[in-house]
């Protein structure tokens, strides 16, 4: 496979221009896509190759920018929606949830919906508590809709052609802290990752790591630390929270016995209640220690640094729940 | 614009089936034959009728909540639609959509919605999706007085304008929303002035006469195909019936409104105009009267013999 | 405490009235709630009570309703705003997460924000996808909110007095299918329940059956059938989510070692994942048996009745999780 | 109207306080003072100082994302703001809300939003409690062109039309949402129009005329105060700077166009102005600038001597 380093931002446009250039029914839009690439400045340069007509400058208006979206869905086109951070998506869950994702279902599988809608997660940029937010469980939680949350500038790129092909919603979620970090990516035109598949980041027998999106990280930077230690630690990324692999989270624990699950979102009532109580079942007989779950802390994201800092997970909070199980 | 006696003729049939299906359903759902709501359109039957017979088949049109009567005049298949109002798997939607999410995608019903203004961005969304790919194909957005308070449809009309989007927003105004009258929660002296602002020119039509509807429709259908964008048609019309078949519809309207509002009967109206211009004679449309009452029972029959989904097929459609 | 029988509307309707006899600042505003009562019917008579200036008909705009609720909380009013089924409150995401929830934390303690929202869940009525859905774990998922969600008239009445004095933004969940159900409900004026307090519904010592809302009353007949076969299932109410009583919930599994979490709610990524994942935490060294999840099916809610029925756990599905766990 | 000369000395140092503070966060964000964003209101003073000149202590304004303006114009100290944007423990929001939320509700500013569109709820929803609780209080609600595209802004025109609320919206049109120019994605000949199916009056006035806009907004204070309800006022403005501070505002904006902008700058205006009329000299204006220049260097060495947040107040203040 031939592969080229690029930053995640370039990976999630190439993606986009790949898909854009194969099927002409593709086109972009959202608030300030177009000229300006978007405000993280991720897809300078899609609009010099597509002009206006594919990638599209909106108003400031998301339940009326992804009800458009879903009606060209429905119709013959397959746009992809931008809505510029993850928080805003609150202003269009109407459209989301009780239209993209019921009309198949409604209309006893006359109608396909291929809408992607992307957007934005994480804290850490002092944006305070209206732009920093990680909400995907919320739409995890609504059948219909898949969620994809890449990690990696190579995930990225695959989940995203993924998305775009998808006969369903799909929502996939960038971190923003992420769109700098460089990895090597997969050039070829067809390369997609199917959803449903975790990828295991690192393998390792004494704890398994579930982290998602730039959470991977923080997992990988505490297994590295581990290791030093002694232990060994293995970083599974489910990559898609719908469909969920529970098969290979589960696997991952059968054979560790022990594991911390480390997300972006509010703890409380996120997504690693179900990852945990999904392995808990999964590998009862094997769980040696109690499952430590890593969430956002359940405060509205504060402004200051000092405080906002305190609120997002660290490899400092993964090593400590792993020594506290006391493995060696 | 002079209309065919043939669009006449089949403009009649049309609402004579939406009245016919809607009387049914009454029936079937005092019999116990359905369950859940269903809102009944009678009274209303110009608008709808109006409004599609100067639309092409492959053109779209979303619908509301009370939503027969859109669904009948786009096209619809009265049989499918009564098995799907019970639930039975050879409804268009398999039963699994119901009376308020009626929809046939094979004639461009892109489906009754239960969320109150949920047809704005589909609509305009399926104009928009026209208008990329190229072809002259129009989208209709019904929608509610009451709809109109939602600040979706300033939204997508926004949109429609900017983009020069092939949409016609027709709105239905009944007078009320649920149990509210429309100007205790509406502002302003009409709903067609809401368009304004955006440079979307609109009008105001007599809901219960059906060419009329049909002339303005005509109309907005001419400038959208034409690239010059969208319109509002605002009718002005009344439900004969309560909310939902199971609300009286009394206690909160007067009885003198519902009768004044009667004696205006769309149907009715259509017929005299029918006979007075000699486009046919009275037997000729009682014929049509007893045919369409005739495919209705057939309708009923077959909708009642249908089967419930398996209920295997209850996590089937969630994805394709 | 003397006590009257009434249904759980009733219920509802009282304590309101109290509320806003107790104190002229209480408003309520939503769509048909003033003559008409509500589409339901449950408020007939609150109108006639309070007239047009404290029991408002307003527009149907649910993003400008709640919008204009918190408004009022925060300049000196306390307004009830109703949305009328819980499916709505995707309209207005945005006002209750990144207004109301916020407010008070991003002023730097500043603000109150006493606004309670009520609206409705559960299926059951035939209403199909748009009309049924039960997606509190959205809002228990949001610092800032407080989430409760009552099972019987006693603990709507006491809740729902709570949740209009309490200067926090509250959303109260009443099940659609539960407004005729009858209970003993105190009668005295300041009866409230504290938030935060799990019931017992029924004692018992095999098995914890955690149930919520309606599926309280499918927890307490599995639990009579169980009795029939010699086991002892302990009901417990969390009422409300936020904030959740983990004490009492992880005590009653300690004692009972193994527990089915019951919930209307969509299965996937819904409440029963962190109540399983804090059940299986808390009471660690004492579970017996995998923990059931039990609520809606992964679906759209489909609108044919039999297809609707095979969505909604029932008496049977807890019983056979129970059996499954091989007690005796 | 003619003003008195205690109002225009008021005005012509509540802008140059806003002038200065937005200076001086330009020099905090590229000193590395700072984190985050800040959106500077540079250009638009006359707006925010024109309007709250004309309200009490005790009416209420919601700001925007570009919110330092309308804090300072409403009585938020320049210490606490500084150190709020800095997110020191001083700050009026003890740093949780920094510069996009900043709020000082004891002179009745309900914050600054960081959802485009955030404040009209808010703002209505004050109105209505004035309305409910017998004040004759009054909100104003401030908002771009940009978030003149929110539906919510047409429900909150319907509610407030239908209640009579006594609420203001103040629309700065600064002609550019980001950096995308209104025209693109804004339909219809002006803003100011949207307010008018609702039965709604608005105005449009040249925002930098600080007169101008306190003008238009005490007659708008005095309908709201008389039950008269509502008013829209559509303020054209400009701001010279960026987006936010990290953007330079160049490459989407002509040269010629800012040029031409800040030769009207709202500060100067009201200067000539009121030398002209000879209401102070230029050297007691000049006094006032100094003695603003002094508060500011105050502000600023408080606020940088100012410590962060305790960690231990990070779960503080999420519930009451
Ligand atoms: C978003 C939303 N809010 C509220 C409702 C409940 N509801 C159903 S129909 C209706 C009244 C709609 O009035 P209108 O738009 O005038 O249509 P009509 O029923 O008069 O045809 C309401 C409030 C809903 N279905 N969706
Ligand atoms: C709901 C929402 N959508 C998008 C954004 C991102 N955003 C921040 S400011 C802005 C432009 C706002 O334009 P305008 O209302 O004209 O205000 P201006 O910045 O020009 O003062 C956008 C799109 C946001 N903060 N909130
Ligand atoms: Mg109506
Ligand atoms: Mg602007």
């Amino acid at each position: 496979m031939s592969m080229r380093e690029m930053t995640y931002g370039e990976a999630v446009k190439e993606a986009m221009a790949e898909e854009m250039r194969r099927d002409p029914t593709v086109f972009l839009m959202g608030e300030d896509v177009g000229k300006a690439g978007t405000v993280f400045k991720v897809l300078l340069g899609l609009h010099d190759e597509f002009g206006d007509d594919r990638v599209i400058d909106t108003p400031i208006a998301e339940a009326g920018l992804v009800g458009l979206g879903v009606g060209a869905a429905l119709t013959g086109s397959r746009p992809i929606v931008d809505i510029m951070f993850g928080d805003f998506i609150a202003l269009a869950m109407d459209q989301i949830v009780n239209q993209a994702a019921k009309l198949r279902y409604m209309s006893g599988g006359q109608a396909i919906v291929p809408i992607t809608i992307r957007s934005t997660m994480g804290a850490g940029r002092s944006s305070a508590a209206q732009h920093s937010q990680s909400l995907h469980a919320w739409l995890a939680h609504i059948p219909g809709l898949k969620v994809a949350i890449p990690s990696t500038p190579a995930d990225a790129k695959g989940l995203f052609k993924t998305a775009v092909r998808d006969d369903n919603p799909v929502v996939i979620y960038e971190d923003k802290m992420m769109y700098a970090l460089k990895g090597m990516v997969p050039t070829e035109e067809d390369y997609t990752i199917p959803f449903g598949q975790a990828h295991i980041k690192r393998e390792g027998d004494d704890v398994t790591l579930i982290a998602t999106s730039s959470m991977v990280h923080v997992a990988l930077d505490a297994a590295d630390a581990l290791a030093e230690q002694g232990i060994s630690a293995e970083v599974v990324d489910p990559r898609t929270l719908v469909p969920l692999d529970r098969e290979t989270l589960i696997e991952s624990v059968v054979k560790t016995t022990r594991a911390v699950i480390i997300d972006e979102g509010y703890k409380s009532f996120g997504i690693t209640g179900e990852i945990a109580s999904t392995v808990y079942n999964g590998a009862f007989d094997y769980i040696d220690a109690p499952i430590v779950r890593l969430g956002a802390m359940d405060v509205p994201v504060p402004f200051s640094k000092p405080l906002e800092d305190a609120t997002i997970p660290t490899p400092e909070d993964v090593i400590k729940a792993v020594q506290d199980m006391k493995i060696r | 614009m002079s209309l065919s006696s043939e669009i006449l003729i089949k403009m009649y049939r049309a609402m004579l089936r939406i009245r016919r299906f809607e009387e049914q359903i009454w029936e079937v759902y005092t019999g116990g034959l359905m369950h859940g709501l269903a809102h009944l359109y009678i009274g209303e039957e110009a608008v709808a009728v109006g409004v599609c017979a100067a639309l092409r088949d492959d053109d779209f049109i979303t619908s509301t909540h009370r939503g027969h009567g859109h669904c009948v005049a786009k096209g619809g298949n009265l049989e499918a639609m009564m098995a799907e109002v019970m639930g039975r798997v050879t409804g268009h939607c398999r039963g699994k959509g119901g009376s308020m999410h009626i929809a046939d995608m094979s004639v461009g019903i892109l489906g009754a919605n239960g969320i109150v203004g949920g047809g704005f961005g589909i609509a305009t969304g399926a104009a928009l999706s026209a208008q990329k790919r190229g072809t002259d194909q129009v989208a209709v957005c019904f929608f509610g007085d009451g709809a109109s308070n939602q600040g979706i449809f300033f939204e997508v009309m926004n949109f429609a304008a900017i983009w020069k989007l092939p949409v016609i927003y027709v709105c239905e105004n009944n007078h009320y929303g649920e149990y509210t009258p429309t100007e205790n929660v509406t502002a302003g002296k009409s709903i067609a002035d809401r368009s304004l602002p955006f440079g979307i020119p609109s009008t105001t039509v007599d809901g219960s006469d059906a060419i009329a509807v049909y002339e303005a429709t005509a109309e907005a259908v001419e400038r959208a195909r034409k690239g010059d964008g969208a319109t509002l048609i605002e009718c002005d019309t009344y439900r004969y019936r309560g909310h939902h078949v199971g609300d009286p519809g009394e206690g909160y309207r007067s009885k003198e409104e519902i009768e004044s509002w009667m004696a205006k009967d769309p149907i009715q109206l259509l017929r005299t105009k029918i006979l007075d211009d000699n486009i046919a004679s009275g037997a000729e449309l009682d014929a049509e009267e007893r045919e369409v009452e005739k495919e209705m029972e057939n309708a009923l029959e077959a909708a009642k013999a249908a089967p419930y989904p398996d209920v295997e097929e209850v996590n089937q459609h969630v994805y394709a």
